[in-house]
């Protein structure tokens, strides 16, 4: 019974208190948030050393429910995905200061409070020692996640909450059937590396349990039938979708799906039960399908939503294939593109409070004026589409070689074409980012589009951007008028920073990976399973 | 036959009982509705316990008794109609203080316009 | 050891105080209320601590042995609801001191009802069952009465109509099996039934059953529930919300396990899984299409109870432990929903659906209350909620029986549909967020309202405790031991 | 009120009915245990007659000699001696409402709980009745 994994989890919860309780004065409440984000992030880091010496600190809060408990172990894959979401986190909150500040935003105390609450249920279900743990932290993330959906309380928030539920909620009961088949058939719900044993004895109830796992895990992972919630949820703001819905929210179902092909079933067990083809279809199809349809996208923010749709099939083909290096690679690919399709939204969201851009075609002549984050945007794209030196390409090369090694050709091709659809869906952006001319930046860059901007007249140049956009940048254009006119200042440093920081992360993921904690962590995982 | 006949009556008092309580609009119809169809049960209980050439067993007199511990029962279950019956009746006499009839749909009428 | 009956005769004996008392020196029923209650908790506890420690705990009234007296038992199954009596009617009486109706009638109705719900708790003899539901009925009656409003007489009139109905339909069965076997004790029936002959005993299974649906409101037999607790007063609708339909509820499962095994299994299950999944079903379906927020909760209940009945009707052990957990559950959730149903309609003046927008912003620690009992109804982990619809489930899939669990699962999904609304127009709601509070709460309704959000939570864990209390009592039920007991 | 005027033939005959249907009453009521009759019966039987007093001679002037307060206090001590004869079995150790826990024949506790009875069903019956009576003239 260690008290660390406890520790990992009760940081951000407790945070939670303090941020309600100092709701109304920003600088106290901002203030417990960066405090939270440091602990968890020292916690999860040190717990990630003691994992690596091999340890397996563990904490049962006492049987919960049918003499399974309630308990957290700390092993190589949860211990990589905990590390992962404190490091973001600690990213998102500077990112969220800027973002709600530039935006001043309604209800700021609510939105931090509820942040750290889905963090604590990220970590819950990074840690759970069982099946059970992880479908409660599972329950409470969709709980915790809800307020930051409808933060706006726009009508079109509302809608998105109400769908996000019934889908995540859906999700959880079946979820919860199948868990409860796993149990009546193999008697235990804890997490035994290479998995459980005797699921086999009756093959009807394993497959019958393993397609509803899928099912609920499905939902969060966005796999295609079950994925529509994700660009509807995009109506949060943009650091919600950001480190939410592109690593806690989604990623909690990757890594749902992962324990239950290599802690529940074991890689034998999904082979032998015929398993490993019916889900790695399920993700080959959901990779081409968002591929295609992110390339159809008008905003910004949809285009990446089903993009990382795309994403995490890549992650769910990896598990699928059941192979030792696929594997690999799925657990890798959860940091590369957390790191990756975070920056990209933090991009966005730095495009939208700066400049109000929204949509896809309003992005020419971007790169003039927001020359540092336009450049960490083509960067990390280009890592999405799997381009060398940055995280995207180690993963899907681990990917490949994987799917290779399982004899299917036919996902490895489909892993090739999902790199050209994301090529396809980057290259026009940062085409009229960089090599388009600004129309409005013909006089020094950021007056001009204040003030002509300002008189509510739609130049020429501008197109049809959605109302929000303008009113955003008479404000982008007010704060011109203070700030002087150097064309780099191009954004506060609150949204600025986040993003280098992330873009850098991406960037030495894919240069030198196997320096890194998560790399080890993840060999280790991979080595536990497979033996 | 003769001697099922009590049970058909039983029977028949529970239906007609039933009958009355849920189609009849006024209200003091429904609760004499609900006590024909307590004594339909009464009936049963009570001829259930009843003995050829059975007398009343009253332990004063002698010969065959009839079964007295049914006949205990109705009794508790009168005490209990009884006092539900009151408390109907001055439930009925609180609705006609209020609304003025005893019509259900009437009374339904006048609970509805004072909600709007 | 103490006698059970004191269990009953204390809150029947003292119904009678509090009517004199406020009319000898007014304002005096509540504190009489309070003692005599405080009694009754205290005994209550003292005799389920002997019973869940293993010995239950029995006494046969007047000393007449057993076949022919009044057997009074309390058992693991038994022992938490007479518990959960006594503590929700202690947590209520917080509530009515300044919400609810203060007279001393009120009170004496109060005590009565406490007395005849423990009744139907501890007794073993099925006629001794009925009469302890009509006592427990007509304080019912009385006390959904008490609301000023012209409704309210309606309503009670309706549910008294409905309830004598019902109980008279149980006592229709108790008739048939004594006729079938001579007997009223439950054990003594239980060794006869299976030899009497299959109509009677088939009849007076039916019947009972059928007239314990209608106390329990399952879907078609359910329409006085939603009137009488729209027009009660909050204080009473959170009390007979919390104990009345439970109660009856355990009395179907002591029936169906320790009474009527193995007599017409297949034909009284299949009917009322169906009355279960019906309610399930048009349980949500009405509660969604429902405007007044008590409506809402009261049509919840009848999906709640449907769940318990599944539970009975599998009968396995893990689905049994996990409808006791889901009763006591449901009941602490509900008495809290009521009441803080009442507290808002006090404080605010909002009782639809409607005027609930932006709530949350106006009396931000009520709604959060409301938020944690609703997410319990709907079944989101670490609830107690949960805890029972998962045992439940787990239970139906061990006994294979696929349609009851997946029917179980999806009252989740049916339960955020009606209560997500509430919750969505609270918080998600553009309500006009500076209408200040108009009528002022005691504190006394706060705190019931606190214990019982606590309750919600700390309860999550008790599946395990539950379902050790029950295992001896069912493995006894299975070897045909007289109601589960080592004699 | 209603004018109330009182027929000389319904005075009469109540004022000498009266005593007998009183004996009558207490008569069911103290052989409930051999015979027919009891507490409930007798208890009714003796209501009857202060029904039959509010007819003869108007309601409010028999209410004016059996007020609310009393009569719920009737009512009361009923139930509470029910209550204490119970108990007194428990106090002796033997089991609730034994009546042989005396030493004496069953005969006399059951009396004492028949007449317990007769009072509490008189009481609430007469209660009932004015209360009934009192709500049509309100």
């Amino acid at each position: 019974m260690s008290l660390l994994p406890v520790a990992v989890v009760v940081a951000p919860a407790a945070a939670v208190l303090a941020i309600l309780y100092f709701r109304d004065r920003p600088n106290v409440r901002e203030a417990w948030t960066f405090a939270a984000a440091l602990a968890t992030l020292g916690a999860t880091g040190w717990l990630a050393r003691v994992v690596l010496a091999g340890a397996r600190p563990e904490a049962v809060a006492g049987t919960y429910v049918a003499d399974v408990e309630l308990s957290l172990r700390a092993d190589p894959m949860g211990a990589m995905f905990a590390l992962l979401a404190a490091t973001l986190w600690l990213v998102t909150s500077v990112y969220s200061v800027g973002y709600m500040r530039g935006h001043d935003e309604v209800s700021q105390g609510r939105y931090f409070a509820a942040f750290a609450a889905s963090i604590a249920a990220t970590m819950g279900v990074a840690l759970a020692a069982n099946l059970l743990t992880l479908f409660v932290c599972y329950e409470l993330l969709t709980v915790a996640t809800y307020p930051l959906v409808v933060h706006s309380e726009s009508d079109e928030a509302r809608a998105a909450g109400r769908t996000y539920l019934l889908y995540t909620l859906g999700g959880g009961v079946a979820l919860l059937a199948g868990l409860s088949l796993v149990y009546v058939a193999a008697g235990t719900l804890s997490f035994v590396p290479g998995g459980v044993g005797g699921l086999a004895a009756d093959p009807l109830l394993a497959r019958a349990a393993f397609g509803l796992l899928v099912a609920g895990f499905g939902v969060k992972t966005a796999l295609v039938p079950l994925h529509t919630w994700l660009p509807a949820a995009m109506v949060a703001p943009t650091p919600v979708s950001g480190l939410l819905h592109a690593v806690a929210v989604v990623k909690s179902g990757a890594f749902g799906l992962g324990r239950v092909v290599t802690h529940v079933y074991g890689p034998e067990t999904v082979a032998d039960l015929g398993l490993s083809l019916p889900l790695s279809t399920l993700a080959a199809v959901t990779m081409l399908y968002a591929g295609v349809v992110a390339l159809r996208q008008t905003r910004i923010k949809r285009a990446l939503a089903y993009s990382t749709v795309s994403q995490l099939a890549y992650i769910a083909l990896g598990f699928g294939l059941a192979e030792r290096t696929a594997v690999f690679g799925a657990l890798l690919h959860v940091p590369a593109h957390a790191f990756m399709k975070i920056s990209l939204f933090f991009v966005a969201g730095l495009l939208y409070v700066e400049s109000g851009v929204t949509d896809v075609d309003d992005m020419d002549g971007l790169g003039r004026r927001h020359p540092v984050a336009m450049a960490a945007f083509a960067v990390t794209a280009a890592g999405l589409a799997g381009f060398p030196l940055v995280a995207g390409f180690v993963s899907k090369w681990y990917l490949l070689v994987g799917s290779l090694r399982a004899d299917a050709i036919g996902f490895a091709a489909a892993l090739l074409a999902a790199g050209v659809l994301k090529l396809l869906l980057f290259w026009p952006m940062i085409r009229a980012a960089f090599f388009r001319g600004d129309p409005l930046a013909s006089g020094p860059a950021r007056d001009e589009a204040g003030r002509t901007a300002a008189d509510g007249g739609a130049p020429d140049g501008e197109s049809s951007a959605s109302t929000a956009g303008s009113s955003l940048s008479d404000r982008a254009g007010a704060r011109a008028w203070e700030a002087p006119s150097r064309v780099w200042r191009e954004s506060a440093p609150a949204l600025l920073v986040p993003v280098v920081a992330v873009a850098l992360g991406a960037i030495v993921l894919g240069l030198v990976p196997d320096r890194l904690p998560l790399f080890d962590l993840a060999t280790e995982a991979v080595a536990e399973v497979f033996g | 036959m003769l001697e099922r006949l009590p049970y058909l009556a039983a029977i028949a008092l529970v239906g007609i009982g039933l009958a009355v309580l849920v189609d009849d609009e006024h209200l003091v119809k429904k609760v004499l509705g609900l006590n024909v169809f307590q004594t339909g049960i009464f009936l049963f209980f009570v001829t259930a316990a009843a003995r050829e050439g059975g007398s009343a067993p009253n332990v004063a007199k002698a010969g065959p008794y009839a079964n007295p511990l049914p006949q205990v029962l109705i009794l508790t279950a009168i005490v209990v109609g009884v006092s539900v019956t009151a408390v109907a009746l001055a439930l009925l006499v609180r609705i006609h203080a209020e609304y003025g009839t005893l019509r259900e749909d009437a009374v339904r009428a006048a609970i509805e316009e004072g909600r709007e | 050891m103490i006698d059970p009956a004191l269990l009953v005769a204390v809150p029947l004996a003292g119904s009678a105080l509090p009517a004199v008392a406020s009319r000898l020196r007014p304002r005096t029923g509540w504190p009489l209320a309070l003692g005599v209650l405080l009694v009754q908790s205290v005994l209550a506890v003292w005799v389920a601590a002997a019973a869940l420690a293993g010995d239950p705990v029995r006494t046969q009234v007047a000393g007449i042995p057993a076949p022919f007296g009044i057997g009074l038992l309390v058992d693991a199954l038994s022992a938490p609801f007479v518990v959960l009596i006594a503590l929700a009617a202690l947590a209520v009486l917080a509530y009515t001191r300044r919400g609810g109706p203060r007279s001393g009638a009120f009170y004496s109705l109060y005590l009565l009802l406490i007395g005849g719900l423990t009744g139907v708790c501890v007794t073993t003899d099925v006629f001794n069952l009925y009469v302890f539901l009509e006592i427990s009925g007509l304080a019912s009656y009385g006390m959904v009465a008490q609301a000023d409003r012209g409704a309210a007489a309606l309503a009670a009139l309706k549910y008294l109509l409905v309830g004598t109905v019902g109980a008279s339909l149980y006592l229709f069965g108790v008739g048939y099996a004594y006729v079938a076997t001579g007997t009223l004790d439950m054990a003594a029936l239980r060794a006869a039934l299976p030899a009497a002959s299959d109509p009677l005993a088939l009849a007076a299974l039916g019947l009972m059953v059928l007239g314990l649906s209608v106390k329990v409101a399952l879907f078609p037999l359910h329409t006085w529930k939603p009137d009488a607790y729209e027009a009660a007063p909050p204080g009473v609708a959170a009390l007979l919300a919390a104990l009345a339909s439970t109660v009856a509820a355990y009395a179907l499962g002591r029936l169906l396990l320790a009474v009527f095994p193995g007599v017409a299994e297949a034909v009284v299950d299949a009917a009322l899984l169906g009355l279960a999944a019906a309610s399930i079903v048009a349980g949500s379906l009405l509660a969604y299409r429902s405007e007044s927020v008590a409506r809402l909760l009261a049509y919840s209940s009848l999906a709640q109870f449907g769940i318990v009945v599944v539970g009975f009707v599998v009968a396995t052990p893990t689905a049994i432990a996990g409808s006791v957990v889901h009763l006591i559950g449901h009941a602490v959730m509900k008495a809290g929903s009521f009441l803080v149903v009442g507290l808002l309609a006090r404080t605010h003046d909002v009782r639809t659906v409607a005027e609930y927008a932006g709530l949350a912003r106006r009396s931000p620690y009520v709604s959060a209350g409301f938020a944690v009992l609703a997410l319990g109804l709907i079944g989101i982990p670490p609830t107690v909620g949960f805890a029972g619809k998962f045992y439940i489930a787990l239970g139906a899939i061990e006994a294979g029986s696929w349609t009851a669990a997946a029917l179980v699962l999806a009252s989740t999904l049916f339960g955020l549909v009606y209560l997500g609304r509430v919750l969505e127009r609270m918080y998600v709601g553009e309500g006009d967020t500076h209408a200040g509070p108009t009528g002022a709460a005691s504190p006394g309704m706060y705190a019931a309202v606190a214990v019982a959000v606590l309750a919600t939570l700390a309860l999550g864990g008790v599946g395990p405790l539950v379902e050790g209390w029950l295992a001896p009592v069912l493995d006894g039920l299975d070897a045909g031991l007289a109601m589960g007991v080592v004699p | 009120m209603k004018p109330y005027h009182e027929s000389p033939v319904v005075t009469h005959t109540v004022r000498v009915v009266a005593p007998f249907i009183l004996t009558f009453g207490l008569f069911t009521l103290l052989h409930g245990t051999k015979s027919v009759g009891g507490g409930f019966q007798g208890g009714v039987i003796v209501a009857s007659v202060a029904v039959l007093f509010a007819f003869a001679f108007g309601v409010s002037q028999t209410e004016a000699t059996l007020p609310g307060v009393r009569i719920v206090a009737f009512a009361a001590l009923g139930l509470l001696s029910f209550a204490a004869v119970a108990g007194a079995a428990l106090v002796v150790g033997r089991p609730f409402l034994d009546t042989t826990a005396f030493g004496v024949s069953p005969v006399y506790p059951v009396e004492v709980i028949e007449v317990a009875i007769g009072v509490t069903v008189a009481s609430v019956v007469t209660g009932l009745f004015f209360e009934l009576a009192r709500a049509d003239d309100a």
